[in-house]
């Protein structure tokens, strides 16, 4: 039960997700990307947009925009400083557990979309997924 | 019947009503009571009694068991009709809630009266489920709608309205309180000059009934819809009330078992009001939840009510208000249910929600369906602290504590 | 969770499963159970949980018992799509009941899909609430009904049914078992050869769900309605299963909260699947327990179930065929469900109703909500008696020993 | 409870009102009724007529055809019994109570729309009343 775990919130919203959200890695636009795609969740209104640029199948440059909370933003942030530099063989093969061990933080159900809104933009966006399984959260 | 607890006899002290509840041995402070309310054992009870001593269907039986759970059935009509100053319980139809309510007008009222080119006004204050069903009517018959603006203090700019009314609209529609920022509408006025300009008016009561109470006959309205879960009811239970006159016009909403009167193959006549409003089986054991919900709220009386929310508000919109960067939507207390929807500088409205649901505070975060209103307000979400009956100052306490413990995390 | 109780551990036993259910300490010989059933503890405690423990709206808070509340409403969502097989739980939608369903279908497929001339094949045993949603849809339409015919045993005529189906109709709709006088269509094969001819077709599943269970893959439908209330889950809760490209192609039925996307003035999207046919709160607790009733219903065997109706109705059939001047509506035991629809020779079926709810005898008298099916029967109404999970022959017994009584009476 | 009322069945359905239900009274029709009016119960079948014939002011003749429970065609014949000779103005004040206390049993919710249907009738259909109270019952 809640109630309880007074004191955990440090934990929970970990020093360097917090330093993510204020410091936001590669954030920003690329001015001739190779995708391009911005997604929202309305529910709670975050918004994330990533700008691709790939070279000779590797991901040159990267760089996201958008608005919101912490999950959303800090995860957003951490994921494009991971994908940089990266195949984009090797890109695809990135899936919600590792973005969620990532954070490294125990996100309860009602923010899991939050945590994996940027790695919706990327697989619907960039990687032209019709429908993207991380919707069946939530 | 179960028997009412001694809350009702003594002074309102939410203390003691709270005691009632059985949620709150969980700890939590629960400040979502705008969604949905929590539930005294008086109604548990009343649905159990039902469950294990008359548990049947409604009006279909001869036998006893069914008798009574019919006469119970029923009876919650009744209280309805009285709780809400109805001329008669034939006005009253059960509905799943609010938002049945409001379909269940345009569907069977909007469709046969709302024609190309007719005017439907409603607010930026409604929430979605007053506001989809008529973008959906208007897009079916051509009909237009109007919004009413708000001002800075989140209250409605009657001028507009007035305006508006200047233009004849077949169907205004407004929402007693609004649900997400907490303004008290002029109701009673605003329903006075819609009918004057010839408008039939539908009223959301979804947070009038529970926090104000309501007197449709003196509201003056055509149409009045309201949701038992958040008036200590159970969930699957709500109500919409409407003028004889208007409902008897009107072609049913859906169709099937209990609202007939004779089916063949060659064609059917409709049952009599209210039953040709009630298709199939209904939510038996709620609706009498219901019944004991209402019991329970004029036991304390709904002046009472409406009086602690006040000072609940009062003192968490002083508290909360010493916090650095924290604003408050809405208007000023006197004019404000008992809704405190805020922002605080830095920190996202869902961090907030997380931060504080791990001191055990039960406190929402989003647009509180009403998207128009948070556009208005230039913000994707807000936080919100609701007040009820079970409300005490050390939950606003609790809620004070956890956002300062959010500041400084986020500092 | 409550934890189950043993029952479902041992070999089928009445007897034992009955101690379940708190209503029968009423000693209530309740015989009513196609009308609605009766609840087992493990349904009530799953409510009481709720309310006790995690009592809050579900799917638009982010706080610990919001997320609780939404979990255990999603569980009942995966629940019975296990229990029907369907392919995803997208397909699965929360409702009142099978009326709320079917008129889902009527309105949302129906008004989008049936036009002027086509024809929608229905059968004289359909109950009201899957007869006049298709007449007022006709109506509107100007489509043409038809109805499939009983022979002598109230059994559908299959070759006119055949006749019908190569007149193309665009819609077929039928139930799984008459609920009036207990008749199992052969659906599976109905449907098969209703698909061949092109047509959409609905099964209402109202009596079948709760008493033979279904795989909606395997009878290859199209919608499959059923009530939660009358397979011991509460009153207020249901389910409306459809095919997903079906639901995603129709306009959603009611508005408001939950089915939406983003709601601007100038317009709305809507939620995916299944939340855009989810407007508003949810009877969030009924769900819950609906999740329990099945939880339990599997824990007993679906089979078990089956074949325990079918001792009772041979024992029931074969007791009350005793009595003189008696005669039983419907098809052989081998193809009927726990349902025996009877008449007394010069006793009306109040009159009876009335006496031997005077034994303690639940049995219900009417025309069941299948007035099409008396008149082509020729009665203005039967006696009905209908076994569940619980019934045992004591309850047999004393309906025979009643109608006696009632015989003596009327001698 | 129910359950343990065994044996008031036959108090319930007294000897008269069997009596009534088998050999009804007045049961038929008149040819050149005054006035002549039917209706039905849809929900139980019940179907009573009842054909007036008036003179000065008196019911001269009166009688009634139906078919259904014991409750309501005992009653119908109860009610013609009554009529019969009196003066219009009187019959009209005949109400609710006078038909339930004559009935002289304990009727339930569910069965008072059949001990009341040819009151109903009556006031509905001979005497042109619109609404008909009655309806509020069960
Ligand atoms: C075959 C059948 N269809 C439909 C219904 C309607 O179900 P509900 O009243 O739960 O909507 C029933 C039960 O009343 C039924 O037995
Ligand atoms: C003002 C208002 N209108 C309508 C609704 C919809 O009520 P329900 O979800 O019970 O149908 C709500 C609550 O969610 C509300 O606060």
């Amino acid at each position: 039960m809640p109630g309880q775990d007074l004191g955990v919130d440090e934990q929970f919203y970990r020093e360097y997700i917090l330093d993510h959200y204020k410091n936001p890695r590669n954030f920003g636009h690329i001015e001739h990307p190779t995708y391009t795609h911005e997604e929202d969740n309305p529910l709670c209104g975050d918004v994330v947009g990533i700008d691709l640029l790939v070279k000779d199948g590797v991901v040159d440059d990267i760089k996201f925009h958008g608005r919101g909370c912490a999950i959303s933003q800090a995860s957003a942030s951490l994921l494009t400083e991971r994908i940089k530099g990266m195949s984009l063989d090797e890109a695809r093969t990135i899936g919600k557990e590792d973005v969620l061990s990532e954070l490294g933080i125990d996100i309860s159900p009602a923010r899991i979309k939050c945590a994996l809104l940027s790695l919706k933009v990327l697989k619907a966006g960039a990687w032209g997924l019709g429908e993207w399984p991380g919707e069946e959260e939530g | 019947m179960a028997t009412f607890t001694s809350t009702s006899r003594q002074p309102f002290n939410a203390e003691h009503v709270r005691k009632d509840f059985p949620f709150f041995e969980t700890g939590v402070a629960y400040l979502d009571s705008a969604n949905t309310s929590q539930r005294p054992r008086h109604v548990l009870y009343a649905m159990d009694e039902y469950f294990e001593q008359f548990n049947s269907n409604v009006h279909r039986a001869a036998y006893h068991v069914s008798e009574v759970a019919t006469e119970r059935y029923e009876g919650t009509r009744e209280a309805v009709r009285r709780f809400i100053n109805a001329h008669s319980a034939k006005e009253v139809i059960n509905t799943r809630g609010t938002t049945e309510g409001i379909n269940l007008v345009a569907y069977s009222w909007g469709q046969k009266n709302i024609k190309a080119g007719d005017l439907i006004v409603l607010t930026i204050l409604e929430h979605h489920s007053n506001i989809v069903p008529w973008q959906i009517l208007a897009a079916k018959t051509g009909a237009r709608l109007e919004w009413v603006d708000v001002d800075e203090q989140g209250e409605l700019r009657l001028e507009q309205y007035h305006a508006l009314l200047e233009q004849k609209p077949k169907l205004v529609t407004l929402s007693q309180i609004s649900n997400a920022i907490g303004t008290i509408n002029p109701a009673k006025q605003m329903v006075h000059d819609a009918k004057r300009a010839g408008a039939t008016v539908l009223v959301d009561g979804a947070q009038g009934a529970p926090h104000q109470g309501v007197d449709v006959r003196d509201l003056g309205c055509d149409f009045y819809a309201f949701s038992g879960h958040k008036m200590l009811g159970p969930t699957g239970a709500g109500i919409l009330w409407g003028r004889r006159e208007l409902l008897e016009a009107m072609d049913p909403f859906m169709a099937g078992g209990d609202m007939i009167k004779a089916v063949r193959q060659e064609g059917t006549t409709y049952a009599d009001l209210p039953l040709k409003f009630e298709a199939g089986t209904q939510a038996v054991a709620e609706v009498i939840g219901l019944g004991a919900a209402i019991e329970y709220l004029e036991g304390l009386g709904m002046e009472n009510i409406t009086r602690h929310e006040r000072e609940i508000t009062e003192y968490a919109m002083e508290a909360l208000s010493e916090l650095p960067g924290l604003r408050i939507f809405g208007p000023p207390v006197e004019r404000r249910a008992g809704v405190v929807s805020f922002e605080v500088e830095g920190i996202h409205p869902h961090d907030l929600s997380t931060i504080v649901d791990r001191h055990g505070v039960a406190l929402r975060a989003g647009h509180h369906c009403a998207m128009p209103l948070m556009i208005r307000l230039d913000v994707p979400a807000t936080s919100r602290a609701s007040f009820y009956v079970y409300t005490i100052k050390d939950d606003v306490d609790r809620l004070v504590e956890a956002v300062a413990d959010a500041q400084r995390i986020f500092a």
